[in-house]
Order: C-alpha cells, then structure tokens, then sequence
C-alpha cells in the first residue's frame, strides 16, 4: 500500500529547513502553489535560495514569501513584476541575491538536474552579459555556453489532479515548471484540486510520474494570484 | 525629427500588417509582446499560423471575450488567451527545446537596437538600479529559425535604433535576420543593413538619415 | 489549413535520399513502424545510417531493411536479436558498421539534437570500453562523459492517433523512442492507426505536439513483427 | 566444485526470496532480465513495490495470462506484462532521466563479474566476433541509488565470480552495492567484500574457497 497524501499544507512542507533550495513552479499565476507558499510562511524556514521562473505580485503567494525576508537567493528568469515592489527593493538593498537565468536555460537546466546530467551546452546568451564567467565551446563551429544541472531539496507544484501514487496531471499553461521541477526536486510535493486512488488515472495521459513526487495535498479550491491581488489581500 | 517620425511612414498597425504578408501558410511562430503581439490579426485570409507561446502552448487563439479569461490558460506576456483547433500543452523544458532545437519557423521581436551585423538588444538598458529580466528573449533569438525585429525606426527621443554598434547590453550575437519598421523593411545582410522595400511616401534619404549604419539600396 | 496526412506509406517516405540519417523507432516490436520500413524498402534508398534500439527479428521490417543491404551504419544499444541472423552476418562481413552506444545515452543524445543541445555529460560507461575516446570531466568529485546531441534527417515512428496538425498519442510501451526521435529529425513521419481532425484530440494528452512532426500516414491495422515472424514472412 | 556448488547452498529461487526481503515498502524498483526478474515473485505480504522497466513503464504487473499478451506491453526483456494500477507510460529519455537522476531505488542485475572495488562486467566477454550489445546496463548500474547483484558464486565451470579485478569488458564502475549469491550475501564495502550472512549449510571457508578476493567475516 502506497499512499502519498498527506492531510495538509502545513503537513507537507513541515521538514523545509533553513538554508534550503526550494523550486517554485508557476509562470506568473499560472501553476503558482499559492497554499504551499502560504504554508511555507507559516513554517517559518528561512535563508532560502528559491527557484522560480518569476517573483510573484502583490504581497501573496511568492511575493510574501519574499516580503517576509525568508528568502535570501532567487535564480530567476524575470523578476520584474508590473504590481509590486516587493522583489525590486530587497534586490536594491542587497537582503535578496538574484541569479539572472534565460528562461530557456532555466528549465532546461532544472530539467539536466532532474535527469542525472551535470552539464549541457546552450546557444542562449553567447555574446550576452549573461556568458560573463561561463566557460564556452565550440561544436560544429557554432559558439556554445556550458551550463549546469540544478537540484533542489524542494519543489512546491501546483497540479490538477494527482493519484496516491503520486502521478500527476496539469491543467493547460499551468504546467509550465512543475514537470521538470518534480524531477529536480529530492522531495517534491503538489498541491492537486483533487487526490484520486491509484488506478483511477490513465496511465497514457500522466504528465508525472509518481516516481517524481513525494507528496501530495489536496487543496480544493485554490486561490489565484489575480484575485487576491485584486481584493488587496496580503500573506499572513 | 521625432514629430516628423509620428507623421509618415507605417502607423504600427501598418508595420504588423506588412510583416503578416511575408509569412507563409503552416508557419510555427513565436510573438513578442507589444507591437509583435498586432501581427496576429493581420495574417492574410486563408493562411493559418500556429502560434507558440514559450510557457507551454502551440496553437494560441485570440484574448476570450472580456471576463471569459482563465487564469491558468494564459500567454508569455500573461494575458488571457484561447486554444485553436489542433492545439497542444507542453511543459517548459519541452517548450524551450521546441525553441532551442530550431523547430519555431519564425520569431518577432521588439528591439531597442539592432546592429549591422544583426546583434539584438533588447532587454536592459544596463543602467544601475534597474531589475535586470530576461525571460525567454535569448532562446528566441539564439534558436528560432527566423528572427524578426518589429518596431519604430527611431527611439522616442529621435536616436537610430539601427545602429553600427548595439551600445545597450546584448540579448544575442548576429541573430537578426530582418527588420520593419515604420519606414522601411530592411535585412541584416553580411553586407550589413539592406533596404527590402520603403514605407510609402518615405524616401531613401530620410531613412538612411534616421539609421546608424550604411543602408544598401534595393538596387544593388 | 494544415494537413499533415499524407496518402500512403510510400508517399510518405518518398524523399528519403541515399546516405541519409534515417531513426526508426519501437522497443523490440512494440513501436517498430513495419509498414513505413517496407515502404522505404520499397523506395530503394541505400547507404542509411540508422539510429534505432535494436535490429529487428526474423526477416520483415528493420531486419528486412538490413538484409535488403540499404544501411551502412547502425547506431544501437543492443543490436543482438534472438531470431535473427541478418544482423550478425553483415555484422562479421563488415557490410554494416555498429556504433553501440548505451540505452539511456542513445536516448538523450537523440533529445538533446532534437532541443538544440550539441553535447551534455552523462555518467553512464565511465570506465568501459565505450568511453574509448571520448571525452571525460569531473563535475563534484565524479567522472562524466561529454555525449553529442544526435540528429536524422528522418525519423519512422508508429503512434496510435494523430490529428492533421502532427499531434500524436501512443500506444502503452510503444511509444518508446517515437517522442524523441520526433524531435530529433527534420522530417518526422509517424504512422498511426487513425488520422483524426484538428479539434478532436485533447490538447491535454497530446504526447508528440504537431511541431516535430511534418507527415502522418494512416495504416488501419499494422502489422507486429511477432506475427510475422511467426507466419515465416519475410519482406519483400 | 561445479557439482557441490549446486547441491548445497541456495536455489536461483531461495536467492530471489533473501534479496526480496530486504526491499523496503514503496521502493522504485528495476529488475533486470533471468534470475533478477525472479524476485518480484517472491516480495513479503503487505509491501508494494513498483517496478520500472526501462522501456517506458512504471507500475508493471506481472506477465498476463498466456494467449493474452499485448505485443505493445512489454517489458525491457521484451516479455509480454500488465500494468498495475497507479501505473504510468513515458518516453525513452524521461525513463532514463529516473535512471540516471537517481529517482529508482534499486536495481537488480545479473553478473559476469563482480570485483572487489564493486565494478560489475555483465553485458561481454570481450571475444572478438561475438556482437557487442549493452542496452541499459551502463546506465542502470551508474544511475541507480542502490544496485545489487544477484547471481551464481561461480561460473559454470566453477571459476570465481567475486573477483580481485574483472577480467570481462566493465559494465560500470565502483557500482555494485550488494552482492546475493547461492552460497552468501556480501556487501561490497570500502574495504572489499564484506560477507553479511552465510546461505544455511555453507560455511566461510566454503564461501572463501569460492570467491576471488579476501571475504571480510560478519564480525569483523
């Protein structure tokens, strides 16, 4: 018997520790595990270094965990936000160090972590600030930057529908990271709309598999980043 | 000259309008935000492209009707969209090695320089302060099969934007292969900026007045 | 209007020119595209590299291709089959050059030429015979292998459905190396037991989007290699 | 030797069931082909493991009733299989991504050769005209968390399979955790092979004999 439900948000991120690196999937709001974000606050773990293509708006979800000084590296993709200030004044003040990563680079190189590959080669950003520091190469006399694979010790994932095997599916762009990041991830936990028994999810439509994911937990109606901004909702 | 610039020459819609005419039928394309974004509904009757958007979908329909949005169907630019016929969802890492593995027919891009050698800037202006993003602009450019850039000839202030030398950090090296602008359509050639076509009522001097590197007439 | 559905497996394999690099998907008989083999059989095009997992059995699809003396050079993780003696013959004679290349490396090369990824690191064959000559690099106190991204000028792949834009669906294990293989080629050609429209398939279960793949042919009722080979077929 | 070995110590079966018990409840788990496939038939009450099998499938149930198979549902064997529910197909590249990720428990894998410093031989005996094939052995025994060896402690004709340096072409290096043998169960440690318990009716100096490197004794 495999079960890997657990009963709560609070539940789920209950061992991240302080120091962790912690992948937060989502492409804006799209796919953003708000309630585990939420979770994550409430536990209190700090110095994180945080994976996340974007910085989260207003003052919930991402951007709360960042506003609450939890959160002392990002390695990130677009970390301008259009409605909050939250990202742009700790990078100022120096409290958050940001990793600047093309988002190309970025899922691919979650998804080398993932898949047991230290390193790869990219065209993206040769001849960019971005190559500064980067060792390049030439294959086939096209210039090439070497990147590396990227772990965390967390993933927190928003999907639609998950078995207690862990298999997961998405709905629509919400996808985006959490596939590769579940791969990247030593414990990664969803967040689903609705936790099925094993053998009620065909096995041809599984977007990930089980084997990826540690945890499951079952928040019903979730809440979206656009809403909460709008009723001008702050976390906690 | 920057009044002047407002006067003649391609509205942006115009701009869209002509870069729509020179995509073929069946095209896998990637559209940028801002003025990119317009070409979409000028692509001409009985073509049908099929639009990629780099956070997970081939095959992106028009903005839904006001208040019919989904939060989680969204595009790269994080607006509403809708789902044609024949689409698919994908994660990312798939969806950057669609880009990367040169499978994206075209890509159009806003530019805040282009040099005669097709070197692109176009995502910081490298000063202090600012919050440096980047998103998926260098994949675009480094692994799309065409990359065109759409935007004004000139900055607000009057100041070429097609330049001897991009002075802005680069987004990436020698990846422009052509341009439209409110004047002109111009390749990136090895020979360096080549006019394709003048916007109508614009002659050959005043474009070449407003661009910061030669430009080769169509006749040679 | 796209339409990808070709009229027949010939049509679809038409091009396919002497000396070119031709991937030919399926696990053993699970996802080997029979019909599309015997048609490029058919076609007469000499001189092929093949990149697929193993040689095929008795004397019908890739193992007809071989005896039929089309490929030059076979790169494969395990080309010996068990019912079969045209491999080891051409083989011996010197007729078709291996380049034997580990399961889960052959894999990955073939997705990283499809995602635009020249070369990546893997740890597999460190300290064998098949890391003679490659090139190795320490990554956090471990030895890795620098592998070349692998592409085709063609791919044969058998789906279970398609739709006109190129979207395919698999069929349980035979989907194998059809996804990416699919990436990997420039003309990927997929045969399925149904062409449906665009509009009829889940963009949710899409597993090959229409992107990688430039002709799908309709073969109703595919043959399986077991069966063959067990009628005594051989091909033409 | 060759007719001692077989008459005492453990049967392939009695080796599948010890190697079967010290797999924990909800191990990922990977069974290569002969006497390692043996042990999913042997797995005690109450405990589920889920079996991965290379070419596309976790959650593989055990083989259908014969005249049922689906020739499109096999295992990395290319024996027909049936899926268990809870179960999932994927492609090629993520199934070897789990393997080379570190993402399975264990795999079990049948050996030519174990040495000492844990490299295992099991995919050629290096002789010239026979027709080299590895399939996912590399990458199964350098991905894998754990992977143990399940094998006869000699060869047919009685030669030592634990050994001070293999002599066949390498399968990986340093790799091999665990050693299940008919005649004991070895650890493979820093310090070489480590006997962990005695098959019943076989003692140390039998395993000795048989082995070709110095055995470390259990209480040592």
């Amino acid at each position: 018997m495999i079960n890997k439900k657990v009963a709560s948000a609070a539940d789920a991120v209950r061992d991240v520790f302080d120091g962790a690196t912690v992948m937060i999937g989502g492409f804006g709001e799209a796919g953003s595990p708000i309630e585990l974000i939420h979770a994550l606050i409430d536990q209190g773990a700090k110095d994180l270094t945080v994976v996340s293509n974007n910085t989260g708006s207003g003052e919930v979800g991402l951007a709360a965990l960042l506003k609450a000084e939890r959160v002392s590296k990002i390695i990130c993709s677009f970390p301008r936000t259009a409605n909050s200030t939250v990202f742009p004044d700790l990078y100022r003040s120096g409290k958050t160090e940001l990793e600047l990563v093309p988002q190309g680079t970025l899922a691919e190189r979650i998804r080398a972590g993932g898949a047991g590959i230290p390193g790869f080669y990219t065209p993206a950003a040769v001849g960019t600030p971005l190559a500064d520091g980067k060792e390049s190469r030439e294959f086939d006399g096209k210039e090439y930057l070497l990147e590396r694979g990227l772990k965390a010790d967390f993933a927190l994932i928003k999907g639609q529908a998950a078995d207690t095997h862990g298999n997961i599916v998405y709905n629509k762009t919400a996808r985006n990271f959490g596939p590769p990041m579940a791969m990247a991830a030593k414990v990664a936990i969803v967040q689903v709309n609705k936790v099925v028994e094993a053998g009620e999810m065909d096995p041809e439509v599984v977007v990930t598999p089980g084997i990826f994911v540690s945890r499951v937990v079952e928040v019903t109606e979730p809440a979206f980043e656009s809403e909460l901004v709008a009723a001008g909702a702050s976390y906690p | 000259m920057s009044e002047q610039t407002k006067v003649i020459g391609r509205t942006r819609e115009e701009m869209a309008q002509r870069l729509a005419q020179d995509i073929p039928n069946g095209s896998y394309v990637n559209l940028g935000i801002g003025i990119p974004e317009l070409v979409a509904r000028f692509v001409p009757e009985g073509r049908t492209l099929i639009y990629h958007t780099e956070n997970g979908l081939l095959g992106m329909g028009p903005s839904p009707e006001e208040g019919k949005g989904d939060p989680e169907l969204i595009n790269a630019g994080k607006r509403h969209v809708t789902v044609n016929p024949g689409a698919a969802f994908f994660h990312h890492a798939d969806s950057f090695a669609m880009i990367r593995g040169g499978h994206i027919d075209l890509c159009v891009l806003g530019a805040m320089q282009v040099s005669k050698a097709g070197d692109l800037a176009n995502w910081s202006t490298g000063e202090p302060g600012a919050i440096p993003a980047v998103g998926g602009a260098m994949d675009l450019c480094a692994g799309v099969k065409s990359v065109f850039v759409i935007t004004q000839h000139c900055t607000k202030t009057g100041e070429p934007k097609l330049v001897d030398e991009c002075t802005y950090p680069l987004t990436g090296l020698g990846v422009i292969n052509r341009i439209y602008t409110d004047l002109a359509v111009i390749d990136v050639t090895p020979e360096g900026f080549k006019l394709v076509e003048l916007s109508p009522g614009v002659d050959f001097d005043y474009v070449q007045e407003r661009t910061g590197a030669p430009l080769i007439p169509v006749s040679d």
